[in-house]
């Protein structure tokens, strides 16, 4: 365990990689908090969560090398988005919102494989990034260093998170969804189009997804397959976090994207990714354990 | 609706079984035309550079064809390949070679891209007696398999970087300081080209006794080596070397500029493929970089002239400077031309000793094997990014500008 | 007559819930007990905890003198001791001869039993309690294209498959055509003469409970509130006011 | 069908498939037949926890990899050391006796399988507790972690993968070799899942598929159930998984041996195509699959994946019953689903009793 020396005898690095895990975490949150959105209104289990983020990236992507920068691709992938979301609604998600939920995993995984391979169309496989110029923070004696979009995606994400939280307390459409995610049959009764909340609800989570990507895409690299690593994150965090707590989604992406920089470090980058899927193995047995020991009834 | 969609469920298979099963079986040799095959990568992880292999064949298909064609039994035949698309994954690359030595006859094979495709291919060349040429597989455990039909153009991946090692050392000599005391960080993506490399590297740093204190592995998802740098930081190794086919090559580069990471030598490879001058240009100063050809070298041959000669045909023709991965390509055409010319003959025993005594010179560089099969006449060359203009710095031979040493400080820049 | 199933003080809360507290009843070996209460007096609850769907937080559930409450749902009905359900739970892609030969009693069951193929006296009792039931009939049809009715008279043949001992019976006739209602109080009473099941039914309908229990206690707010005989129980003033107050 | 007709359907289908590699314009596809029997098993396999018990499992692949990874390495352990094979030194090929290769191959085969067994019953013993989703992407989850793992671990050959042992001469070409393999495994797991179903464990599955509390109600003991299920159905994919490595040479940790992203999505598709839940569905599916496939590949050159994952949407959206499952919603009487006409008399009396 030579890499724990390291941390132990200079400290300050672990600072970097903190720093790093809840900046990269903020990021996680905004796809996680989607995927509560879409689980907790739609009971749909997203598969293709994470192509819309790398979708999202794109889209930045072909504004960037437009000569635009990039930090308009936030809202310009957020609208792209809504309308990609809001036309998988339309042509297949609509058709499995009722139904069983392995028939919509396995849907959108089939978007999910379609989407990539389009992207690899269109795109080609190679990795991309944008770059937004911002440049780096230097503290520390430039031993810990921050890139500064990292924190422009923090603020990003707070601005989101905050406005959601806004439009389903205050707008019309945010209370709907949220009549809806209750009793959808409760909320169809009291005139309440559920269809378009479906649709709404879907297409804002692509968006959100979509601005998450052009965060992706600046801090990190893009490239068409690496979709489902985030689709897997999101997962996961809902799973701590439960659907419907937006604070708690933050609190665990936070705590997945420290987590993960920490067993790189430790355990070695090409265990990374293997780390997060085992963590998540890890996360719903022992929640399983829990659950058995509490309510069950069965009538 | 969905009743037409349900006998269409019937109808496909059934058309589909018709279609797969009946579709044109071809001959090595067709009427006055040679039929080589390959299997790309036209989609997928790899599917980039399988455009370059494939430019590069064809631009060689084109190129010879237009010459007069190949001269075989005093016969001028045209050449022509046949591809499937592999879809990066050595499954269907093992599915796709036995498609064509069975299904389509083909009997004059074209390496895929990539060493776990090829590795994938060539037992099954093997097994059959099919002559494979291949210029995009340069992992080192190819060739110690004993395979007698194939070869290699390129210079095997061990060879990549260990230049580069040898290079600090000289340095650290230079300077009066003992080689021994160099201290190596290595971050090899987890994959058989990547791994070789590392080896290649850890075989000549054991030679010059440096210290590897760091020993990372990439994952293929790579979006993110802050943890590794990080390490960097923390250790202060006088070599940093990264290996990750393009995504590792932007990525290391990116995130050193951004992190102020200070190395005194930093060498990667595919710096071509992955633009690392384009997309962060000054950025990438003063990065080494491994390749196995480079226009400004000074071979030559008949069908293209000089090496220049050749990326400039090629831009015209694709739009863009060939990398090398599409000269190793239009050379192993050249190089079964070569062959079969020599040969006189479509049987593959023959083609097999003639390719095994191959000794020409291309445009890519001198060709000759050795018993495994892979290329000993060509080195591989070291370029270090000046100013955001590539430039030869190793072997001494091919050297072009002297290395800048150590690399200037971020601060200094 | 020595009580099979006895319920000793149990408790039961779902995060500060109380839904069951305090309740002791005893079943009877052969007996038919009724439980009434109004909706949410904690009676599912009771029949839950009883068969071990989740751990109770205090008392003693025994059955033939075995302590329950530390066992887990297939164990206790291994035991024979068997519970149906209110919202009527069946195998609906299996037809209703499989339904039946998967209720088989499990108590021997092996790693062997596993490849055992049903022998001819299965599938013929099998029959012959869908023909008790009155689904001898559908018998090959596909158990979820049954109506309501019939799926619980499918559910219910089920549980005799089982050889229970004790069978647990929640709300039986609820959502049953009235017309079928004679039928089935009439099969649960042969099943408990002629098969010697000791019922232990939870029942909405007054006068299907009164017409077939002999015992019958009564669950208000988790607690017990009440027990005796039928005649007893309904003209019980706390057992009315229950009721009254819970509408 | 009545019996007769069966078995004659069963000898007719058997003979052909053994003459398969006899039929000489077939010769050139024989590999591509090798692959349609490992689609078959894939989708048996993955029928018997998905279809059959409900527990829809996209982790599957483990066992296959596992199987794979087995087999090679006890392929090259018995006969040599790590060092040697990786080295093979003066250029001589790691050539084996057919007697070897075959030693190596079933040893391998037999262990793969038995690993393929424990994990089962040790991952079965947690995750076969978790219901639904919950199941599905844990498993997801499971099927990439044991790839990542793979990756890393330098004795199997990590990121660089591993290289089986070629077939000797003396056991003929690839072709017909691994045709017969293959047919043979596959049709072994057919019967043996043929008998499985016919049993207390297709009932008991099928139960648990349908509703698992009240199979739990009943006294089943549907845990060991689960479990048994896991095993069997991983059992036969590391067999396939053992001799899979031996027909592609090369294993790629990801792509080869835990290819979850392909074979382990097309498991499932092939399944739900062919009917989940049925005997002959995921035999058809998978074979309806494959030819798809190899069409698609052949004539959408370069967007075969776009189609693939269309196909997988439309599948599942329009078609989730599947072709089997089609049928015996169309024809139910066909597959014995029907009123007993004779015997309605009976019930009437019944209900008109009082």
């Amino acid at each position: 365990m030579g890499n724990l020396e390291i941390l132990i005898q200079a400290p300050i690095f672990s600072v970097q990689l903190l720093i790093d895990g809840l900046l990269v975490g903020s990021i996680f949150a905004l796809a996680a908090y989607g995927m509560a959105l879409l689980w907790g209104v739609m009971n749909i289990i997203n598969i293709s969560q994470g192509d819309y983020v790398i979708l999202g990236g794109y889209v930045t992507l072909t504004l960037y090398n437009a000569g635009i920068h990039p930090l308009f691709g936030v809202p310009v992938a957020a609208v792209v988005l809504f309308f990609v979301g809001w036309a998988i609604y339309r042509v297949v998600i609509f058709r499995v919102v009722d139904r069983d939920l392995f028939i919509s995993i396995l849907a959108t995984f089939g978007i999910s494989i379609l989407l990539q391979q389009l992207m690899d169309q269109i795109f080609g496989a190679d990795i991309q990034s944008a770059e937004s110029g911002l440049g780096t923070l230097f503290l520390f004696d430039d031993r810990v260093t921050v890139g500064q979009i990292k924190l422009v995606a923090l603020a990003v994400v707070i601005v989101v998170s905050v406005s959601l939280v806004l439009f389903f307390k205050r707008s019309r459409m945010g209370q709907a969804i949220r009549a809806t995610a209750q009793n959808a049959r409760a909320a169809r009764l009291m005139g309440i189009n559920t269809d378009r909340v479906y649709a709404m609800t879907f297409a804002m989570n692509a968006a959100i997804c979509g601005a998450a990507g052009a965060l992706v895409v600046m801090t990190w690299v893009i490239q068409p397959f690496i979709g489902l690593a985030y689709t897997i994150r999101s997962f996961m965090i809902v799973v701590v976090a439960g659907l419907g707590n937006i604070a708690g989604v933050v609190a665990a992406a936070l705590g997945l994207g420290a987590a993960e920089q920490f067993a790189a470090f430790l355990l070695g980058a090409e265990f990374q990714i293997g780390f997060v899927f085992g963590l998540l193995v890890v996360i719903l047995l022992v929640r399983n354990m829990n659950l058995k020991r509490q309510r069950r009834v069965l009538k | 609706m969905y009743r037409y969609l349900k006998s269409a469920f019937v109808a496909l298979p059934s058309a589909a079984l018709a279609m797969s099963l009946f579709g044109t079986a071809q001959a090595k040799v067709e009427g006055d035309t040679i039929v080589l095959g390959a299997a790309l990568s036209f989609t997928g992880k790899y599917k980039t550079n399988g455009k370059h292999t494939k430019n590069g064949y064809e631009l060689a298909v084109k190129r010879v064809n237009e010459m007069g064609g190949v001269k075989v039994g005093g016969k001028n035949y045209e050449l022509k390949v046949v591809y499937y698309d592999d879809e990066s994954t050595p499954a269907r690359g093992a599915q796709l070679v036995e498609r064509l030595i069975k299904q389509d006859g083909i009997q004059f094979m074209l390496g895929p891209y990539s060493s776990g495709l090829t590795k994938a291919m060539a037992p099954v060349t093997e097994k059959y007696k099919i002559p494979m040429v291949e210029g995009n597989g340069a992992s080192r455990s190819l060739f110690n398999k004993g395979y007698k039909y194939l070869f290699a153009v390129l210079s095997t991946s061990e060879q990549y970087l260990a230049e580069a090692i040898n290079l600090a050392a000289e340095q650290a000599k230079a300077a009066g300081k003992d080689p021994g005391t160099l201290k190596l960080a290595l971050a090899v993506e987890n994959d058989p080209f990547s791994q070789d490399i590392r080896a290649g590297v850890l075989d000549d740093a054991k030679k010059h006794g440096m210290k590897v204190v760091i020993d990372d592995k990439l994952p293929k998802e790579l979006n993110d080596m802050t943890v590794t740098l990080t390490k960097v930081k923390a250790l202060k190794p006088d070599v940093l070397v990264v290996s990750g086919h393009s995504k590792g090559a932007a990525t290391a580069v990116r995130q050193m500029m951004e992190q102020k990471v200070e190395v005194p030598m930093f060498a990667i490879t595919h710096c071509e493929a992955a633009d690392v001058v384009g997309k962060f240009g000054p950025g990438a100063d003063y990065t080494l970089c491994a390749t196995q050809w480079a226009e400004t070298m000074t071979y030559e041959d008949d069908y293209f002239g000089s090496a220049s000669d050749y990326a400039k045909l090629f831009e015209k023709e694709y739009g863009y400077v060939p990398p090398y991965q599409a000269a190793e390509s239009t050379a192993s055409v050249l190089v079964w031309v070569d062959a079969l010319q020599r040969a006189s003959s479509f049987d593959t025993a023959k083609l097999r000793d003639a390719l095994s005594a191959t000794d020409m010179r291309t445009f890519y560089g001198n060709v000759k094997f050795d018993e495994t099969g892979k290329n000993i006449a060509k080195p591989m060359v070291l370029r270090q990014i000046q100013g955001g203009q590539y430039k030869v710095v190793a072997p001494t031979k091919w050297a072009s500008d002297k290395l800048v040493h150590p690399r200037p400080k971020w601060s200094e820049r | 007559m020595n009580a099979i199933l006895e319920v000793e003080n149990v408790t039961k809360t779902f995060g500060g819930v109380v839904a069951n507290n305090n309740v002791s009843l005893s079943v009877p070996k052969g007996a038919i007990i009724g439980l009434i209460g109004p909706n949410g007096s904690g009676k599912t609850t009771l029949f839950n905890s009883i068969v071990g769907y989740h751990p109770i937080d205090s008392g003693a559930v025994r059955f033939q003198g075995v302590e329950l409450s530390r066992l887990r749902t297939p164990q206790i009905a291994r035991l024979g001791l068997l519970r149906t359900f209110q919202q009527t739970r069946i195998f609906g892609k299996m037809n209703c001869v499989q339904n039946m030969q998967i209720s088989l009693p499990h108590v021997d069951d092996g790693f062997a039993t596993m490849l055992r193929r049903f022998p001819h006296e299965v599938t013929e009792r099998a029959e012959s309690l869908l023909e008790f039931v009155g689904l001898y009939a559908k018998r090959n049809l596909r158990a979820e294209d049954l109506s309501f009715g019939q799926q619980k008279l499918l559910e219910f043949a089920m549980a005799l498959m089982n050889e229970p001992a004790t069978l647990l019976l929640d709300e039986p006739t609820a959502g049953i055509n009235p017309t079928l209602i004679n039928g089935l109080i009439d099969r649960l009473k042969r099943a408990n003469a002629e098969f010697g099941i000791t019922l232990f039914v939870i029942e909405h309908n007054m006068r299907v409970i009164m017409n077939l229990a002999e015992h019958i206690y009564c669950l208000a707010h988790g607690e017990l509130l009440a027990d005796g005989p039928p005649d007893e129980i309904q003209s019980d003033q706390r057992v009315i006011d229950a009721y009254l107050g819970a509408h | 069908m009545n019996g007769g007709g069966k078995i004659a359907l069963y000898l007719g289908l058997a003979v052909a498939a053994l003459l398969v590699p006899q039929v000489p314009f077939l010769q050139p596809y024989l590999i591509q037949f090798a692959f349609l029997w490992v689609m078959i098993l894939f989708a048996m396999t993955w029928d018997v926890m998905g279809g059959q018990m409900g527990y829809n499992s996209f982790g599957n692949i483990v066992f296959f990899g596992v199987g794979m990874y087995a087999t090679a390495v006890v392929q090259r352990d018995l006969y040599f050391t790590v060092e040697e094979y990786a080295n093979v030194a003066g250029g001589e090929q790691a050539a084996l006796t057919p007697a070897e290769y075959l030693t190596g191959l079933a040893l391998g085969m037999g262990i793969g399988g038995m690993l393929a067994v424990l994990i089962a019953a040790v991952l079965g013993s947690g995750i076969l507790g978790l219901r639904g989703h919950y199941f599905a992407i844990c498993t997801l989850g499971l099927g990439i972690a044991a790839g990542e793992l793979a990756s890393g671990w330098d004795y199997i050959g990590a990121g660089s993968g591993l290289v089986t042992p070629l077939l000797p001469d003396a056991l003929g070409e690839r072709g017909p070799f691994f045709y017969y393999v293959f047919l043979v495994l596959a049709v072994i797991t057919f019967l043996v899942l043929k008998r499985l179903y016919a049993g207390q464990f297709g009932l008991a599955i099928n139960a648990i598929r349908d509703d698992e509390d009240k199979a739990d109600a009943l006294g089943l003991h549907a845990t060991r159930y689960k479990t048994v299920a896991w095993c069997v159905s991983g059992f036969f994919l590391a067999l396939a998984g053992g001799v899979f490595g031996n027909l592609v040479i090369f294993i790629d940790p990801t792509d080869v041996a835990f290819a979850g992203p392909t074979f382990g999505v097309w498991m499932v598709l092939m399944a739900i195509l062919g009917g989940k839940g049925t005997l002959w569905g995921p035999v058809i599916g998978a074979t309806v699959f494959h030819l798809t496939q190899e069409f698609f590949w052949t004539y959408l050159f370069g967007w075969q994946r776009v189609a693939l994952g269309l196909l997988i949407v439309v599948v599942v959206v329009f078609f989730p019953l599947g072709i089997v499952g089609w049928l015996r919603e169309r024809w139910p009487q066909r597959f014995g689903e029907m009123v007993d006409e004779d015997a309605r008399r009976v019930q009437v009396s019944l209900e008109g009793e009082r």
